[in-house]
């Protein structure tokens, strides 16, 4: 794809978004048998899929904490889940993802209470269009409010960026690419604590600020979108 | 691709099988519920998820250039990987294929070659240095069991989802789609034959053949597995069964 | 090679065969001296060497099993043992031809004898000609029972396939190559059982048919070689 | 990266930060002493060894002929590389670079990309065949904390040194340098903010946040770090002191 | 390669040296039986199998088309390789080539390439993109000591079987073999020096020192393994009983 | 660079050394904080770093000796070190000489002093120009001693070579790349033992012996200036 001229228009983004207007978001909790929670999350054309075992025995053994429990993470993305092909396996840039969404998950969750014990997160990105690592960690708390992990709150998690000199919520794959900044922030919701920042690009401090506004507020509106979906679910699991 | 299984549940499941009955009630010829939906990643060429009971695969066909292979410099190149991604089942590990996700894709990379599914010769571009190539991604996302049926069954209704590339290079009329192939996999336990085995049921399996038939009823590919045997009577049955239900699976393939 | 316009002439195949007819078969059991078994086949053209190590203790030691022993298996080829240089390493045909190897070969042993040990089973060949795995499997029989290890009987091994429209037995590389279907068989020869069944190509039922005939048919002619070759190298041994 | 400390040492940081103080006396807003050494290395077109302290990086630039990537086949192309070697630290373990080794090479790479300190649009020599590509290898030799800061500044001093080579290819005057980021991590231990940790600080503090900013203030990257959170206004803060002790940093790339 | 000997053995083993006797009673100068066998592999363009004693190598020799060495654009290429296989001793494990494997490959390398054994510079097609790669691919079958001399005498002998690819582009009469080094290893065991050590001596000897020498005599490779030394009279007198064993050894490649 | 005409000019070689001159030579102990013990060799071009941790527990545990402490060596070329940029990672050439490199050092250790342990040394090669391997071993010495382990003596290298039909010592890059032969040698100095020996090239027993007579005397020279680089470590930690 050419680089458009503009990127937004009369006050609207390519796809008619305004600047602090998130994509359509579906999250669905509990999609899979197999695991002991699991979660699917929309986010535009993004298709993300959460999935967590545990706690449960850590093997191999000699990587079993004595006084807690050991969250690995591990995102991902299928081969046809951008444009070219990618090779199945880690790259760098997925084991920097997995590191930091697994920064962005502890914090909430109790890992004393599960000594020598290991809790895995498989995230799998099925579909990509920029705010994957954010898709992912949504569906990740979801799964693991699904596995009935003790959970101090969710984790919500949108990107903020600055595209023809705006600042916008929430990037599609055309504004990432296109745009100046890209900055995924992940937020507990309740205190107000941020897990995970990253940011590249350029911003002034006063922009730094404006866009944190933008994820606080939007990230409330996602908290919502989870904790919905877990309603549903749970109401589903009592009526079966 | 096995998992372990109580001696009690095990026992139990033979003992069924011997009164002609399985744990969730279907009969010996019997599928669990199958669901077919295709083109659900816009992001690949093709795509397919296949339910089968609890089984979920999910299948993405991409198509892009390649250079050919040197003993066939004007046809395309097909591929077939499959993963076993760890969200499918607490025995998955992370990690390059194991010899169960490397044995899936190379028998159904076998069941599509071999039937001649899509005419490769028509798939050059420019004599030995440009083709086209078809990827074939098999994601096993929930694996309750018989996932040879469900991504074979997946990997052909990706392939007859594929939307072409919008390429000048692409000058066929659309993606070459010669033949229907439909793996059926049949579980020998305590001596019954039966299809569409679950994942209890494999796992207490002495051997599985897995059998793939196209339109006319004639074999493509076989692949036997596990560690027990069949008699030569058991796999001419085990052929009769496959051929029988292939029709039935390849219903869902319209 | 250039495709042959025909690959079977008057009933004879290229190297004069008739459609049922074994290549030259040589079977040598107990070649080496380090391994506890081992044996060398030569089929046509493919050489074969089969080696077997234990029952000895398993390691690592977490995939010991408590009740029975564990079978590896590992079929390789030579660099040298292909038209093109093969690089060394296994590649996914090997893996999967080990895989089915083990399952060909498990059903006569008695793992249960030998809680917590592993039998290995090393497959080495040297110069291919089609037919490997199958020359492999008649290797690797020979080479347990040269190490003592009981079995239930032997484990003959053949490839039937379909050239020019006709079932033929043992095919070659050029039959495999412009033929339309291989199918490796291996059968316990006394019970009849079928251990190992692959097929690709194109079978009818009554064709599938009349090659599983083929092959049982020179599975016996395969299981008696096997057995004077363990008969002439038990003589050395009690000669020696 | 991070290491265990004794609970009793734990106690004694975290107690002392709680009175605005720091094991070596330091002050929150102070880094530990700092050398920058450039061109030690012959063989590489430009190095740089920064000392903070005891923890000691050094970096090696070079520039190799590369093809382009396709999106961009007029630009040069950049790859930074970090090895955590195990001399560094008992930690440290030889093998291929871990989650940790591949973030602080991601982390200094965004620093120096995403600022477009070095303009690659002009390191293009035949357009979609040749280009320049830079190498810069981040070699960790001793780890006393705060490797983030150490490596970008390390690389920055690095590129600086730069000697282009010396080859007909090469038609640009000079190396063509335009911007000067600075990288400022910001560690939490007991809700205080100190900059440049120490490996014992490290250890306790409950994250860290990495902040780069150029000659003007405004950020080019950041990246949280550790199992902890920020508060907003902990973020806030945290970027007036990475501001502010960015340039003071930058005097070392003179 | 080293194998754990029961100390009552290593006893036995040590204290025979010191009476300059053998396990199995041969002098220290003095090689078990050798036997070469030229021409096994017939999809090698050569190939060789040597016994020494029990010990069995096995070495085919590819010749294919490669791309030359940019500092060598008008020469062939020469690769050797070894694989110490699982099926040739219990102490051999599947796997990537070890650091005994690797040395093994790159001594025999050194003996061939340093001798100018193939004279590479005649192996060219196409200057800077087409040149003949010579393959030796030593493949132990059977490990009972002394697989060094074993191998550089498999691979000599290979090589001195070589038939020309049958290609248009191979425009050589023969095969450019210039010369015949012999590699001998000597063992010293309790202060003593002997050549060939079996298994057994291997696992006691202190140190070991592999020599190749040329048909005059003269030196092109040594390598010096194990954890004990030599001193300069032992290097001296190994040199002498090296160079006296080649001449024996080189009778069998006629 | 090209091939010059002559290496050697009126018994000068082109750097200006006589044939058995040794480059510059500097050697620094306690480089290194985190290390048990560290040090820095300078041979001409070449700079080589060395440190060594240990003796400590053995990880993994199933590699541990009971009766010894094992002794790891691993040698690595920074990627900046050559002229081409070197990929990171073990070639099979460092495994050689990390291999060669653990047995010119063991024979001065005690290692049945700490059974179960292991003592690692990693030598990393900064800037290259021939002789690294030597020059590795060097620092490594060097480094054990700083590290307190006790150790018998100290172990000195260098490389002898042939240049132009002459012997030459301590090669160059192009010495090395244009000339006839090369020859590393270790050597514990007070005993005479060599524990380093490889050759490659080309050389008659009588050079062999003339080589041999160089790197003695040089390993002399070398011996010094470990043993005082050791001193002056050993005033500043007494002064400290």
């Amino acid at each position: 794809m050419e680089k458009p001229e503009k990127l937004i228009v009369d006050g609207k983004r390519l796809d008619g978004r305004a600047p602090d207007e998130l994509r359509p978001l579906k999250i669905e909790a509990g999609v899979l048998k197999r695991a002991d929670g699991s979660a699917y999350v929309e986010l535009g054309a993004n298709k993300v899929l959460a999935a967590v075992y545990g706690p449960r025995e850590m093997h191999p053994r000699h990587e079993q904490q004595p006084d807690i429990a050991v969250l690995r993470c591990r995102y991902a993305m299928a081969p046809f889940s951008v444009e070219e092909r990618k090779r199945p396996g880690p790259d760098r840039r997925s084991v920097e993802i997995s590191k930091v969404t697994r920064e962005a998950i502890e914090p909430v969750l109790f890992l004393e209470l599960y000594p020598r014990s290991v809790i895995d997160v498989f995230i799998e990105v099925l579909q990509a269009d920029a705010g994957t690592r954010t898709a992912g960690i949504n569906a990740a708390a979801v799964a693991l409010a699904d596995a009935g992990v003790p959970m101090r709150d969710l984790v919500s998690a949108v990107a903020v960026g600055k595209v023809d000199g705006t600042i916008v919520l929430d990037l599609t794959k055309e504004e990432d690419q296109w745009g100046t900044t890209d900055m995924p922030v992940a937020i507990v919701p309740r205190k107000k604590m941020i897990t995970l920042l990253q940011m590249d690009g350029h911003f002034t401090g006063a922009e730094f600020k404006q866009a944190l506004d933008l994820a606080f507020n939007a990230c409330e509106r996602i908290y919502e979108a989870q904790r919905q979906a877990l309603r549903e679910r749970y109401a589903i699991k009592q009526g079966g | 691709m096995y998992e372990i299984v109580s001696s009690v549940k095990r026992n139990y499941i033979a003992d069924l099988a011997l009164h002609e009955k399985r744990l969730d009630g279907r009969t010996f010829d019997q599928f669990r519920e199958i669901s077919v939906e295709k083109g659900l990643i816009k992001s690949a060429n093709g795509s397919a998820r296949v339910k089968i009971g609890k089984t979920q695969v999910l299948v993405g066909v991409k198509i892009e250039h390649a250079e050919p292979f040197p003993d066939t410099p004007e046809s395309g190149v097909l591929m077939v990987n499959a993963e076993l991604l760890p969200l499918a089942s607490p025995t998955f590990e992370p990690g390059r294929p194991d010899e169960n996700a490397i044995e899936l894709a190379r028998v159904v990379d076998r069941c599509i070659r071999e039937s001649e599914t899509i005419d490769l010769e028509k798939l050059g571009i420019k004599p030995g240095e440009d083709v086209w190539a078809v990827f074939i991604d098999i994601y096993v996302l929930d694996h309750d069991g018989n996932l040879i049926d469900a991504s074979a069954l997946a990997a052909m209704a990706a392939l007859l989802n594929v939307k072409p590339p919008e390429e000048e290079a692409w000058t066929l009329p659309e993606f070459p789609i010669q033949k229907r192939p439909v793996m059926v996999t049949v579980s020998k336990i305590n001596g019954k034959l039966m299809v569409d085995p679950c994942l209890d049921e494999e796992s207490v399996a002495d051997a599985r053949i897995s059998i793939a038939t196209t339109e006319d009823g004639s074999i493509c590919a076989m692949q036997k597995g596990g560690t027990g045997y069949f008699s030569r009577e058991e796999l001419e049955k085990a052929y009769e069964l496959a051929r029988a239900k292939a029709d039935e699976l390849r219903q869902h393939l319209r």
